[in-house]
């Protein structure tokens, strides 16, 4: 037996194609590129945390990223898989995880939450591609059911700049479920104030939900590379806007629709999380009955549940419910039943 | 007419049975392999719960209360139950095959399970008026049913995915289970 | 006093209500599960291969317990001792079942055969057949990805470093599971009891085989010409052995000495007709 | 001996009946909050599930193969009412910390299966061990749970602090999805375990052979 | 102005490599390989033998099936073997070997000069049957037998999208030769009695649009520019744009009153009608950044690879693949020994450059396959379906047999999914227990009787 | 004809099977019930006494009011010097029951949750001391929830509970303000 491999016959100097199924060109995009691209575009968000909430807010997000991807790289060694752990998935999970959480959150809890995470949500169903909650929310969750008297305590806002003294240690959505709308507006001192500051996000909340401004520049980025698709976004911003509207505090269609899509953690999950291609229906059709559920049940919280915000568990229910909606929304193949 | 309403959305999502209560494990993951089947056991259990919640509560107020029996209405409600879809079982078969085709064939399995013997109990445990304990058997069957097909349709899913050998099969219906009451968590509160 | 008597009227009560419910069911459906099926399907090796010709065990128990006609000796992989134990349950006679095993016939190691291309796609060989063959430049021969060890119930197979598959003829049930699978339908089962046997498949032209892989039944006849009994042919430039006569009259093989290739191989054990490779 | 220690032995690991043949759940979940609830769950069970195998073994050859599961659902029955009767008299705390679950212990698959797939065929002395065995498993498997329950999700073992003031307990454990999420992966334990020691076996006959 | 099918790509189409190369005829190699399948159905058998000197446009396979096209040597010379030769498409397959005399003598009586228009439709279908014309396209299927449709036809479409990166054969062919393709169309049309004509050119060759146009003027066909999108030049999709019919699923052109035909095919057909030449040449894009010269050559049926490339001057940068066809269907060659086809659209050869990519991933069901397919399938599901082997439901529920195998959805995978390697495998299974069922079927059928 | 007798006995022995295991079944639930039913009636009395001098540590008799069901008066010396009130509200998990002590005058004694269904960790933090015994003394009106530390008048929430805090010291009030009106109907 020699090692030696064989040689070409006939034409030794022909040199050794490759074989492959067709098609043999494939476009540039990777499962990498595409995540540290959200990453990207998140990072003016979790700047300006950094800026608003001071280092407290860095800490927490580096701590979120850091476990996200240790919890992975441990599983995968420990496990014989490949190792993934730094292909940018991980490291949204965990930023995603620490920006919506409070600011004052003991770093502790972000690791616990992102080791969760990681582990119980993604890697124990099959890892990327087969997780069907999303891990970031699975982590909030679990969190919030674990410690909820840290999940709910509120910063009185470091001492970043000012105009928002009033605004301590309760969240706009916070002050409208206990004190209602009108105590909502004389925190902010006006209602145009109000809308500013949940412009700008020179308010209280989770870190990183909280401007909206950069949150739609970093989501409309991914809109334009075709990450995200602008239906789900906008189909989710727009039922929360109509039911909130619809449904207001002072009966029928005397909501403040314009408040609800900004408060909170909407516009955060709206473009980032109701995003995440792995736990939502895949066709555009499923997508929207998926974002307009997800729209539906935040409201739906935010107006009669125990929670000020909903987000999360919508996304979560909605999540649950995408396998079913895989099954029962299919495209048209072409060619199948009536059309001309 | 709020507090049916009010006592039927809370059985369906806010204490549903098997996600925060803890009732009628066995089927629950004992069936959700398969969503079809989901589907024929979750109709099953939800009739076979009203029926039999409607037959106790009549044997509870007229004749163990009265009598000072209380204490036996484990053994005759395990009794009935069972002889109940027993019968169920055969009159359905003679009379709609269809129907029994459909989820008939679940029924020898829930005779003997804890959600169907556990809401004809809460219902006394809790005196619930007639109609009250129908609406309550009603809503706790659906949000058993929805539970299962969701659960069902996750598993499915999960059938095509790398979950690690160990965790395969009941483990991770575990899991899924304990995410999805996580999720259920969100309507905590609303009532 | 009063609350125990009421205790036993109570519960006497349901216990007739109960048995009325059940003794009706009894007159009107007296269908009962065999529960000798459960039985035989507790014997059963639960390979789920199917090699009995039945989708499964649980199918083939209630074949062989309700069907008179059906023998109780189909579970390949149970061999004779389930065989005899089903027999003996069902009340059948049972016909001794010859033990068969696994063999591969291709030697087209990773550095024996010429790899013609190099693969990109998935790893398996029914899909890299599709492309072209697969990467090998022998198109007959094992492809090398291992459907076989995958489709195998019993885990007799395993994934050589030369690049075909070994097995493991202590696991080795004979079920056949993997011969089906085997796109390139190298895979056979043989009794092992006869002396040699011919691994290889290429039914290329001598020289062409020669040149893709060095291992390649030539189809040089040497063997045949030197098989004292006429045990082996040539079809399609590859020889062919006849299992029936070499068992029942070769007594040296001499055809092996006289084969270039070393092609034709001693059956003594699964590995050493690798080594002569 | 041998064999009953075999009989025993099994309902504790390979036939665990919690870990492996999941049943019997809910109990598991519902009352494991604090060890000394699990405790007596599985204490209840145990007691259930051999006097059932015992009445059982006794008087299989006078039930009505007909009516065996009516027979046995009604010897259920009157054991867990009788255990009913029992708390409720001297442990009234206790009691109420089951709650329904003690009745449901009626209706737990596995002590009807094992009426039916064991104690029906077998003696008493067999019986009665497996009965044991499993109740032993149980029990086991309701203690693990309970600890690990307790001592993350209270920080308390035995209702006794162990961390000291500064640990904040993470409730998850002590609510439903904790609890799902956790059994989930003792189960993966389970198995993995239980795979070690088969091929551990299958090494040491191969070992012994060669 | 005309339809846009939903899905579809736009990769790099790399056709400036050729596309200004005229059409150059390659000299007569010394020896050519002609292998017996080159279409759709039942191969031909040899009807020479080695030592017979054959002439161009004799033939020299033919087959008693129903679905076949005779096979004619495409040079004069002498057979020197019939053996079993590597193949483009099939591994390999029996061919005939003629070594040429350096005459190219054509057979005795050709070419004729015919006027077409005075021919009887049956006899223009016998002129394109004994010309062994197949789709040239890339299906290869026997062209006299897709002529005579079983349903009636009201549309013709001349295929002249050519939405393939890379190849220019077809374009070079609008452009160069207008009047062959022309030719073609209205000998189509008439025997298949059509109301419309048209000639679909994607609008990124506006000049090969300009000259048809020109070329087309007063005989009633119709150029219609398309939207460049791959893959516009699929039947189903181009008829759709055209006429706005969707063929059923299952279901053939005709079946919505539909003819599609490459513009290479036509004007094989016109020479086959008008001058009664067989299918001996055809032009085919050489090209491909690892070939020197890139070119658009008229070559000989049966010219190997090698001789192709080494007059293209060669590689110039070291390959990685050799395509046979374009690289979104083509298929991917390991000897320069396979020989030219009729369906030859093109010879590439890439470097890693452009063909490499990473490592097969899970599925992130990130949906771009989904939005990519132009059959509205869900390649994704099909993909995890075939790896899992569930083929069964991969057909019921996910309907896998309509799939074209464009390769879109595999184009756009992030996960560099194999997904089209997949689907073929699980037509493949599902065709092997088709077939598997038939028989047994058929043998119980037996067994009764 | 056979057959069918044989039915006929195998359906009656299915039956008298049943009875027999249902009759056995019937003795030895009576038997144990006789032994245990004035155990387990004698300590649930003995309980209830102990939980309501868990509320009124100095009374030495409770008696059920007449005309209140559920009401009992604490007795020091024959005189009333408190009522035990059931109380019940919706809480964050559902429905709270307890037991208020309140004086004649309607001041708040204590409390204590019979059966409540809230968070272990957030809810039920109300059976601790440092939210109960803010109720101590307070009269129903000073009973509003607030979450102002320095507020020391009123109720302060519980952290991360307000919703578990409000139910319970509604529940609270509604005693107080009942014995209130009792005592003034009288
Ligand atoms: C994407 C996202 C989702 C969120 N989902 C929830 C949620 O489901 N429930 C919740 O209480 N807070 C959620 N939050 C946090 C809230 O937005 C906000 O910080 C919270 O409403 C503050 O009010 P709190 O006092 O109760 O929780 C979410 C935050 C983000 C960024
Ligand atoms: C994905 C796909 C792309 C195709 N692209 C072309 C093309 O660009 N040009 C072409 O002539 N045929 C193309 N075809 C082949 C056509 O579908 C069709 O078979 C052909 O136009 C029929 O003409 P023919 O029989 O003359 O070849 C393509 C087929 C598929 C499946
Ligand atoms: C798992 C979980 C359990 C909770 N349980 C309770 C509870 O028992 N009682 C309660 O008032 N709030 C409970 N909450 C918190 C409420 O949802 C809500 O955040 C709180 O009432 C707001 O009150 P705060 O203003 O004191 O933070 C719980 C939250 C979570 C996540
Ligand atoms: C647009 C987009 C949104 C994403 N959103 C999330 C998210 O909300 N939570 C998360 O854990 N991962 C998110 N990811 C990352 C990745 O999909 C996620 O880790 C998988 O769910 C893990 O399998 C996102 C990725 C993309 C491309
Ligand atoms: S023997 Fe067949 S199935 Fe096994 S690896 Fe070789 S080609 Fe694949
Ligand atoms: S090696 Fe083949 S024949 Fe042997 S047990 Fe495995 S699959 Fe069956
Ligand atoms: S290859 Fe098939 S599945 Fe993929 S895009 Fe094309 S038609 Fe759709
Ligand atoms: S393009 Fe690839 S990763 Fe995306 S859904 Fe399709 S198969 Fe999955
Ligand atoms: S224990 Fe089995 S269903 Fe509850």
């Amino acid at each position: 037996m020699s090692e030696e491999v064989m040689k070409k016959p006939e034409t030794a100097q022909d040199p050794v194609f490759t074989i492959s199924s067709s098609p043999h060109i494939r476009d540039g995009e990777s499962i990498d590129h595409i995540m540290w691209q959200v990453n990207l575009a998140l990072l003016p968000a979790a700047v300006f945390a950094v800026y608003w909430f001071g280092i407290p807010a860095l800490i927490n997000m580096l701590v979120g990223i850091i476990f996200a991807i240790a919890s992975e790289y441990v599983w995968q060694r420990a496990m014989g898989q490949p190792i993934t752990a730094f292909d940018g998935s991980a490291c949204i999970t965990g930023l995603l995880l620490a920006m919506s959480m409070s600011p004052l959150l003991p770093p502790y809890m972000v690791a616990v939450g992102s080791a969760l995470a990681i582990v119980v949500a993604k890697q124990s169903m099959g890892g990327l591609g087969f997780n069907i909650f999303n891990p970031a929310h699975i982590g909030r969750a679990a969190l919030m059911v674990s410690w909820p008297i840290a999940m709910t305590t509120w910063s009185a806002m470091g001492d970043a700049s000012g105009g928002v003294d009033a605004v301590t240690s309760a969240t706009p959505l916070n002050i409208l479920k206990l004190q209602g709308y009108d105590a909502l507006v004389n925190t902010f001192g006006g209602q145009g104030e109000m809308y500013q500051a949940l412009l700008l996000g020179t308010r209280n909340g989770s870190l990183g939900e909280t401007s909206t401004l950069l949150l739609l520049l970093g989501g409309g980025y991914l809109i334009w590379k075709g990450y995200v698709n602008w239906v789900v976004p906008a189909v989710m911003l727009l039922t929360v806007a109509v039911l909130t509207w619809i449904f207001g505090p002072a009966g029928l269609f005397t909501g403040d629709p314009l408040f609800h899509v900004m408060a909170g953690g909407l516009i955060l999950g709206a473009f980032f999380m109701a995003t995440d291609m792995v736990t939502i229906p895949m066709t555009i059709k499923g997508q929207i009955i998926f974002a307009a559920g997800a729209g539906a049940i935040t409201v739906l919280i935010r107006l009669v549940g125990g929670y000020p915000e909903g987000v999360c568990y919508s996304l979560l229910l909605m999540n649950a419910v995408t396998p079913l909606i895989d099954r029962l929304v299919k495209p048209r193949i072409f060619g199948a039943g009536e059309g001309k | 007419m709020a507090e049916y309403l009010t006592l039927f959305i809370g059985a369906v999502l806010i204490n549903n049975f098997v996600l925060t209560k803890f009732l009628g494990l066995c089927i629950f993951f004992g069936i959700s392999k398969n969503l079809s089947a989901s589907i024929g056991m979750g109709m099953a259990v939800t009739s076979v719960m009203t029926m039999s919640s409607i037959l106790a509560w009549i044997v509870y107020f007229f004749v163990l209360q009265p009598f000072g029996l209380t204490f036996l209405t484990t053994i005759v409600f395990v009794v009935l139950t069972a002889s109940f879809v027993q019968l169920l079982e055969l009159v359905i078969k003679k009379q709609a095959p269809a129907l029994y085709n459909m989820w008939g064939i679940y029924l020898l399995l829930i005779a003997t399970n804890c959600i169907v013997l556990a809401v004809p109990i809460l219902n006394v445990e809790n005196s619930y008026s007639f109609l009250k304990s129908i609406v309550f058997a009603i809503g706790s069957g659906i949000g058993f049913a929805l539970a299962l097909i969701l659960m069902a349709s996750l598993r499915e899913k999960l059938v095509y995915a790398d979950v690690p050998k160990p965790l395969q099969g009941i483990g991770i219906a575990f899991i899924l289970a304990g995410m999805l009451s996580l999720a259920f968590l969100g309507f905590s509160g609303m009532l | 006093m009063n609350t125990s008597l009421m205790i036993i009227i109570v519960l006497v009560g349901v216990g007739a209500f109960f048995g009325m419910v059940l003794a009706m069911a009894n007159k009107k459906f007296a269908m009962e599960v065999n529960p000798l099926i459960e039985e035989v399907e507790d014997i059963l090796p639960k390979g789920q291969c199917g090699a009995c010709g039945y989708a499964g065990c649980a199918k083939y128990a209630e074949a062989v317990v309700e069907d008179e006609s059906v023998p109780p000796n189909l579970c390949v992989p149970g061999k004779d001792a389930v065989a005899r134990k089903v027999a003996e349950l069902t009340g059948k006679k049972a016909e001794a079942t010859e033990p068969r095993y696994a063999f591969l016939r291709c030697r087209g190691t990773k550095t024996a055969a010429f790899y013609a291309a190099e693969y990109e796609g998935i790893f398996d060989c029914a899909a890299a057949k599709l492309v072209q063959g697969g990467p090998k430049g022998c198109k007959f021969g094992c492809i090398g990805f291992g459907n076989c060890v995958k489709a195998c119930p019993f885990g007799a197979l395993s994934m050589g470093e030369d690049g075909l598959p070994i097995v493991d003829r202590a696991a080795c049930t004979g079920c056949g599971k993997c011969v089906q699978t085997c796109p390139q339908s190298i895979l056979a089962l043989k009794s092992f009891d006869a002396p040699v046997e011919v691994a290889c498949s290429s039914h290329d032209k001598g020289a062409v085989a020669r040149k893709l892989c060095k291992n390649a039944c030539i189809g040089c006849g040497m063997c045949m010409r030197n098989c004292p009994h006429g045990a082996i042919k040539l079809e399609k430039n590859l020889a062919v052995v006849d299992s029936t006569i070499c068992r029942e009259k070769c007594t040296e093989a001499v055809c092996l000495a006289k084969c270039p290739t070393k092609a034709i191989g001693a059956l003594v054990d699964a590995k050493s007709i690798r080594k002569t490779a | 001996m041998k064999e009953l220690w075999q009989i025993f032995s099994k309902g504790i690991l390979e036939e665990n009946p919690i870990f492996i043949l999941a049943l019997s759940l809910c109990p598991a979940l519902a009352v494991t909050t604090t060890v000394v609830n699990g405790l007596t769950m599985g204490l209840t069970v145990t007691f259930v599930i051999t006097s059932n195998n015992v009445v059982v073994s006794i008087v299989r050859h006078w039930v009505n193969p007909k009516v065996r599961v009516p027979v046995y659902i009604t010897s259920i029955a009157t054991i867990v009412t009788v255990a009913q009767l029992v708390l409720q008299a001297y442990f009234p705390l206790l009691y109420k910390a089951m709650g329904i679950y003690l009745a449901l212990v009626v209706v737990f698959a596995i002590i009807l299966a094992r009426a039916e797939v064991f104690a029906s065929k077998n003696g008493v002395v067999k019986s009665f061990c497996d009965g044991f065995g499993m109740g032993c498993g149980f029990t086991a498997a309701m203690l693990v749970i309970s600890v690990i329950r307790e001592v993350i999700g209270s920080g308390t073992i035995l209702g006794m602090p162990i961390f000291g003031e500064s640990y904040s307990p993470m409730l998850m454990m002590i609510l439903p999805p904790g609890a799902f999420i956790l059994i989930g992966y003792l189960v993966a334990g389970t198995k993995t375990w239980i795979a070690k020691r088969e091929k551990a076996r299958l090494e040491e006959e191969k070992g012994a052979v060669s | 102005m005309f339809r846009n099918f939903l899905g579809g790509i736009h990769p790099k189409d790399g056709k400036e490599l050729a596309k200004a190369q005229p059409i150059e005829a390659m000299p007569l190699p010394s020896e050519v390989v002609i292998p017996m399948s080159q279409h759709i159905g039942a191969p031909c058998t040899p009807t020479v033998k080695v030592g017979d000197m054959v002439k161009r446009g004799q033939v020299i396979g033919t087959s008693e099936a129903f679905m076949h096209a005779d096979i004619h040597a495409s040079l004069s010379g002498k057979v020197t073997k019939i053996d079993v030769f590597p193949h483009s498409g099939r591994i390999s397959c029996q061919a005939v070997v003629i070594e040429s005399d350096g005459q190219d003598a054509w057979l005795e009586g050709l070419p004729l000069h015919r006027d077409w228009e005075k021919m009887e439709k049956e006899e223009i279908l016998d002129a394109i049957r004994s010309a062994g014309i197949v789709g040239m396209g890339g299906a290869t299927f026997p062209a006299h037998i897709k002529l005579k449709p079983s349903k009636s036809v009201d549309v013709l479409i001349i295929n002249g999208a050519e939405c393939e990166p890379y190849l220019t054969a077809d374009y070079r062919l609008m452009l160069e030769e207008p009047q062959r393709i022309v030719t073609g169309t209205r000998i189509l049309a008439r025997i298949l009695g059509v109301k419309e004509t048209y000639i679909g050119i994607e609008d990124n060759k506006p000049d090969a649009i300009a000259a048809l146009e020109t070329a087309c003027e007063g005989t009633g066909i119709q150029v219609a520019p398309l939207k460049t999108k791959y893959p516009q030049g699929a039947e189903k999709m181009l008829i759709y744009a055209i006429s706005g019919r969707e063929v059923p699923c299952g279901g053939l052109p005709m079946d919505v009153g539909a003819v599609v035909q490459n513009a290479g095919t036509v004007a094989a057909i016109a020479d086959a009608v008008v001058e009664g030449l067989p299918l001996t040449e055809r032009v085919t894009t050489v090209s491909g950044d690892a070939v020197k010269h890139p070119k658009n050559l008229r070559i000989r049926i049966g010219t190997r690879y090698r001789d192709v490339i080494d007059y293209c001057g060669g590689f110039g940068e070291q390959p990685d693949k050799l395509l046979a066809g374009g690289p979104m269907m083509g298929f991917a060659q390991f000897s320069l020994d396979v020989p030219v086809m009729k369906g030859s659209s093109g010879i590439l050869g890439l470097t890693k450059n452009i063909t490499a990519h990473g490592r097969e991933r899970a599925c992130i069901r990130c949906g771009r396959c989904v939005k990519a397919c132009p059959m509205g399938l869900v390649p994704s599901m099909l993909s995890i379906l075939g790896e899992r082997q569930a083929y069964a439901r991969a057909r019921d529920d996910y309907g896998v047999m309509n799939c074209i195998e464009c390769g879109s959805c595999t184009f756009v995978c992030p996960a560099k999914r194999n997904i089209v390697q997949y689907i073929r495998l699980t037509k493949g299974e599902l065709r092997a227990e088709m077939a598997r069922e038939k028989a047994k079927a058929a043998k119980e059928q037996g067994a009764k009787k | 004809m056979v057959q069918a007798e044989k039915k006929e006995n195998s359906v009656f022995h299915i039956a008298f099977n049943l009875v027999a295991a249902c009759f056995i079944s019937g003795l030895v639930i009576g038997a144990v019930y006789y032994v245990t039913a004035p155990v387990a009636a004698e300590k649930a009395e003995q309980m209830k006494q102990e939980s309501m001098r868990e509320l009124v540590a100095d009374a030495d008799a409770f008696r059920p009011v007449a005309g209140r069901e559920g009401w009992f008066e604490a007795q020091k010396g024959g005189a009333v010097i408190a009522y035990i009130v059931p109380s019940e509200t919706k809480g964050y998990g559902g429905t709270i029951k307890m037991l208020v002590a309140v004086t004649a005058e309607g001041r708040v004694i204590d409390f204590s949750i019979l059966e409540h269904n809230e968070t272990p960790g957030l809810g039920d933090n109300a059976q601790k001391p440092a939210f109960r015994d803010q109720f101590k003394g307070k009269e129903a009106s000073h009973m509003k929830v607030v979450k102002d530390p320095s507020d020391r008048e009123n109720i302060q929430a519980m952290t991360g509970a307000t919703i578990s805090s409000r139910a319970v010291t509604l529940g609270v009030r509604q005693a107080a303000e009942a014995v209130a009106s009792f005592k003034g109907g009288e």
